[in-house]
């Protein structure tokens, strides 16, 4: 556990470096990238890209309590650049990767900001893509081969994603062989990909990506053989990660909220006197700190030593189905709480409700970890019993 | 009755009709001559995307069914009225100018003088005028009577100063009806009056609001020594609440249809398909307790809806329609971004599957029901009041 | 349909015949049988235990919305009498049988409040015991001999059970034949009957009943062959009238609620004015008119003339689903409102709080019809595409 | 430090031991020698069936773990106080005399005079003495500072008139310690004085009030001309206000425990296998939903007992955990209902498949909790103003 001191000078840095700026907010909706290369590379320069990753790999070998300090805070300032998928699970992901050339380069590449890497693994319908055929993948002289579709993708400008394929395999008369997989840097300038963005609530976009004979050179290979364990490591701290974000744009949904209900008059009284509104914000306030007790007890559940993977998941999606729930019921009240001017694109509320639609799906909404979590805790029951 | 004529002559006295025979004849013009891209809108349109329609509508003498037919409505007594609004419903009829046909019209039947109808309605019924609503001000939207707007007369003009808001497309309208203070001396709802205004003219500027979808239906209007003239107050000088609380009709019922949910609960549908959990029982379960919701709602609209039909007064307990549909509508609308999974987060349209859906239109058209047309706090205050009397 | 003045005098003579007294109602709490007997006399006077049997079986020959005021009024006073189980499920499944002495003899009885009649037909685990082994029945010289159990039946001191039966069918080797079922009258005197009294909330009763070599004469035989669509059209009678008894109950909680809301002050003011209460109670009130509209709509369904058995089936359900579950959720919010005092048994409330907790189960609770409305509105989905 | 001796010496310094060596003397004891037929008694049960248990308590010296071990105590420091409530809960232990041990103890230690604490102390800890606490009347709920019951000093006596309600085990109880209005005359909270009163008088009458369950945990307790000597007077004269609110300290953090819903997780986990429908997806989803619910009770209560354990004070804040935990219990009991079917109708203990379940209990014992120990209502009042200055 990071202590308190260090958890809250990191949480004054980054609240210092990256405040909350409606215009620039406002200035990269519905336009590419969807976010800040400058201040991308000031977030590199704090280290917030490498927080993760061990100092031996260049990083500030901080834990998971350091990152999501970090996420909340750029949650609070409803910040577009995409910390979650680029600064924690790619860099999470890529340091658990065996090392080796291709990883040593671009995780360096990563965590200095050159290069924003986010993960590809959806196919069109929201499934993983694992299993299904959505992306095909041909053993080459010189690599691989690469036919299929990713959606989904949360960067679709990044420079590089780094995807789980399933190798076709000729001993199988060409049919993929489902238990195998290879984990891949995908670099986005190669030809045959096309990335369509589809623009998300709140003015980002994510990406569709098609790919159509994509060589890749066999140095792009991270990881083979059984990558899932390191891949769900990874998603389950991108999805604490993302529950941070949506804490800390909870907080000032809920700041918004009250300060709107205490300056607003209506019937010659301040709104915020009325028993049913002081009520209703009562309840937002609650269910944001259940929501927030929540985390912290999942994150020191994840973060513990030798934490098995079941323990694990359980815990994260324990917090995802809490959080993903509350942020969006918070947003929706908010809303209710301010009338029509919190449903105006001029005012702030907006574009953190917006921004809590566009990204409470990353990763699995609160439905699928609820059903995640059940299906957990009863496997874990019926083994201890 | 007046000699002057209005509008286009009926082409017959639609209450004499058999319900089921009126139904055809509307339901025949609807599906015959409303054009297909135009049904089920997901927001208000210009008045020149629509204008063809109403234009037909117009010629035909249907564009006011409520109005009196020597007025140039259809005349429609509430029983035929309430047909007319369900198949308007049932085809996804969009709306235009009901601030013309729903509220200036009956105000001037009702408040105006000859002049004045004569002067006003011709434009509505030929779709010459579209008319806004100005009531609505930054410091006043539940405390509507506390409104700041000030109207004062300088020969034989009003000079208007002040700001509205809120008001609906007043982008694409030529005039406005407002709710101005001529009295700022007396109790607050006694010293307002309702007044039209020329929105041609310098002294009103307009500034559309978008929303956080991003699509501007509603503006605010800013009135800097704006004239009328005296001509255009409408009912006695200060005695403008009382005009504007006249309208609280029968029309009341269609804010709490169950139209809107329906829709929602079908976009669910679409979207459950689609992501393949049409028969997944915990799915199930929440989707079956809507549909129950939204047919209770039914249930209970039609118990309005027979007290309209037989001629007889609302009470005040029909707001429980309104705040019953508007959330069973916001809860379909959390439902279907809670089934979407990642689409769940798609602006506009998107691919599912082999179809196209807009899965946060619901959300965004759901989500400020609840506040517009009185907020479900204001009805539930109401409600507490006049029904239950605490 | 009933006309409105019928229906107006048949509510009003019911108001003026069965009254709440609460002393009355206390009287016959964890007391056998649980209710009045001089009150029941009273009812089959009235015509009420008659009211949907037609008039050339001695009935009043009433619709199903008239059965409803009847029970509405019942529900309004805690009445303890079981009408709805005696006094429409009974009847209507008698005046559904095929003519014949016995049937004739015990409608008689039934309806002239001689005999109280119940159906039983769930098994222990509270499943119907069709297809179940719950109760076997063998065919004997002289009629039956029948081993097994009935339990929750609603009037354990019936004069008599009226009880589907499955035989054991000798050319099956003994083994019931799970598609023939019989309907037989059992009276409740015959020897190896043995009846306990499981106490409900409300202090009343349900039966188990335990049938041990009950011999039963084959003039006992009231329907045989296909009985279930029979029964369970009067069961779905029951479920309305059931409903409409909740209905009663809903609208006097609600009156205790708003009285109390008004008379009483805390603060320096009455309770009433504060703004969280009357909202609560707007919510109480609007979710009971939705009830009330609900059972409207379903009882015009249920009664109109030739209606199919699963539209019939899906409209009770619908009525059940919603008044069941609004039922108990506005009994716990006028707890609530009430404070402490409405949890105590002396004041009012509680017996009708603990009277709907008691009824509410009947032929299903919300959550099992909510399950039959959606199958069945599934189905009937299904086959209109 | 007095000379006096309050109850047996302690063992050991307790607050010297490891919390894991604390907690497995504790434990030890409890599962050794707590009758298991008393073990999570559905109510709070009279002296006489717990006195065994109790004496035993009293005569190891734990029957008072958080008072100072120089009054007989345990002298527990919050960090320890904690375990012991863990294991307390844990084991299903039942209360007793709360109102001695929890109340009076600290109050007299607080406010009490040399001469009091040793008149009164020896007989809580040694069970002689049961207490009752008389705060709520018939006009005082939520508003409780509007109490009326009257104490005028007559001689050395104060003579006491008026009605107590809600009166927690008064038909069990010896004493009684009260709010009583001693100055009418000034703003509410300020003519009252917190008095003790041997129950064992003419003037006092109790009446038992069962509640909708069937059973009497609570008392209306009637004082005509009831008389207690004037030196049972606590703190100042007026000042009882000051003295009964002192008491809010972190045993605060004991009624949002999750012991409770855990508790009714239990009972649906036991009805729901009993009714065959563990694995049905519908109910595992709203099952799940209040496992998530109680989970996350617990993550909150453990950061306000880290708080405890430090040392600190506890805030306003508190409060949530009394309101989230109720009502998850609520939610639970009303679940449990659903679930057995018909079975949901059945008082007191019934079978079910192979055993025995009170399906009912949890809901009889949740109901009320969100009334109970100042409503869930004015909790939230209390959160408006302290937490979110409203």
């Amino acid at each position: 556990m990071t202590d308190a001191d260090t958890l809250r000078m990191l949480t004054e840095a980054a609240a210092a470096a990256a405040p909350f700026d409606a215009k620039r907010v406002r200035g990269w909706r519905d336009k590419a990238p969807g976010f800040d290369r400058a201040q991308w590379t000031v977030m590199a320069e704090q280290g917030w890209l490498s927080i993760l990753v061990p100092e031996d790999l260049g990083g500030l070998g901080l834990e998971l309590d350091a990152a999501t300090a970090i996420a909340q805070v750029l949650g609070y300032a409803a910040a577009p650049e995409p910390f979650v998928a680029a600064g924690i699970v790619a860099p999470q992901l890529l340091a658990s990767c065996p090392a080796g050339e291709t990883r040593d380069t671009v995780l360096a590449d990563v965590i200095s900001g050159t290069k924003v890497a986010c993960i590809a693994h959806l196919n069109p319908s929201g499934e993983l893509a694992f299993g299904s055929t959505a992306v095909r993948a041909r053993k080459t002289a010189s690599g691989y081969s690469l036919n299929g579709e990713y959606r989904f993708v949360p960067v679709p400008d990044a420079d590089a994603f780094i995807a789980p394929v399933v190798l076709d395999r000729a001993e199988q008369g060409g049919k993929p062989d489902l238990c195998q997989a290879e984990l891949l840097w995908i670099d986005a300038g190669l030809n045959g990909i096309e990335v369509e963005r589809e623009t998300t609530a709140d003015g980002s976009a994510h990406g569709w990506i098609r790919l159509t004979n994509v060589e890749v050179p066999a140095a792009a290979q991270l990881a083979a053989g059984d990558i899932w364990p390191i891949f769900d490591a990874a998603s389950d701290y991108g999805t604490i990660g993302n529950c941070a974000e949506l804490l800390g744009n909870m907080e000032r949904c809920l700041e918004l909220t009250l300060e709107f209900l205490k300056t607003r008059s209506q019937f010659g009284q301040q709104i915020g006197k009325f028993q049913v509104l002081q009520h209703r914000a009562v309840d937002l306030w609650m269910n944001k700190e259940v929501a927030r007790h929540a985390l912290t007890a999942s994150v020191a559940t994840v973060m513990a030593p030798d934490v098995p993977a079941a323990a694990r998941a359980q815990a994260t999606s324990s917090a995802k189905a809490r959080i993903g729930q509350t942020a969006l019921h918070l947003g929706n009240d908010a809303i209710q709480l301010h009338g029509a001017i919190g449903f105006t694109d001029e005012y702030d509320l907006a574009l953190y409700v917006n921004r809590a639609i566009a990204i409470a799906p990353y990763l699995g909404n609160a439905a699928e970890h609820l059903k995640r979590y059940g299906e957990l805790k009863q496997r874990r029951m019926e083994v201890s019993t | 009755m007046t000699e002057f004529t209005y509008g286009v002559p009926q082409e017959q006295d639609w209450n004499a009709l058999g319900d089921d025979e009126f139904r055809k004849i509307i339901r025949t013009e609807f599906e015959t001559n409303y054009p297909q891209e135009l049904r089920f809108l997901p927001h208000r349109p210009p008045f020149a995307m629509v204008a063809d329609w109403w234009k037909r509508m117009s010629a035909r003498g249907w564009i006011a069914p409520f109005w009196p037919a020597e007025y140039g409505g259809m005349g429609l007594a509430a029983r035929k009225a309430l047909i007319y609004h369900e198949e308007v419903e049932r085809w996804g009829i969009t709306r235009f100018q009901d601030h013309g046909i729903q509220m200036v019209g009956p105000v001037l039947i009702q408040w105006g003088t000859e002049e004045q109808r004569r002067r006003y309605l011709p434009s509505i019924l030929n779709c010459e005028n579209i008319w806004c609503q100005g009531y609505s001000e930054p410091g006043s939207g539940s405390d509507l009577a506390s409104l700041q707007t000030k109207a004062v007369l300088d020969g034989d003009d009003f000079v208007i100063n002040g700001q509205k808001i809120w008001t609906t497309m007043a982008h694409d309208a030529s005039h406005i009806f407002i709710l101005v203070r001529t009295d700022p001396n007396v109790k607050k709802q006694e010293g307002i009056s309702f007044v039209l205004a020329d929105m041609d003219q310098p002294g009103i500027t307009v500034r559309p609001i978008p929303d956080m979808s991003g699509y501007a239906e509603f503006c605010e209007v800013f009135f800097d020594d704006a004239r009328t003239p005296q001509d255009n107050l409408v009912g006695e000088l200060n005695k403008g609440w009382t005009v504007a609380k006249s309208l609280l009709g029968f029309e009341r019922i269609f804010i709490g249809s169950p139209k809107l949910p329906e829709y929602a609960l079908e976009v669910l549908e679409t979207v459950a398909s689609a992501r393949g959990v049409l028969d997944d029982p915990v799915f199930r379960d929440k989707y079956v307790r809507l549909q129950l919701d939204v047919e209770h709602l039914g249930a209970s609209y039609k118990h309005f809806a027979d007290i309209v039909a037989r001629g007889e007064t609302l009470g005040a307990d029909v707001s429980m329609l309104k705040v019953w549909a508007t959330e069973a509508f916001q809860k379909a609308a959390d439902l279907i971004i809670e089934t979407a999974g990642p689409l769940g987060a798609m602006k506009g349209s998107t691919r599912m599957g082999n179809v196209d859906v807009n899965v946060l239109a619901p959300f965004y058209k759901a989500r400020p029901a609840t506040i517009y047309g009185g907020s479900n706090e204001i009805q539930r205050n109401i409600l507490s009041k006049a029904v239950l009397g605490l």
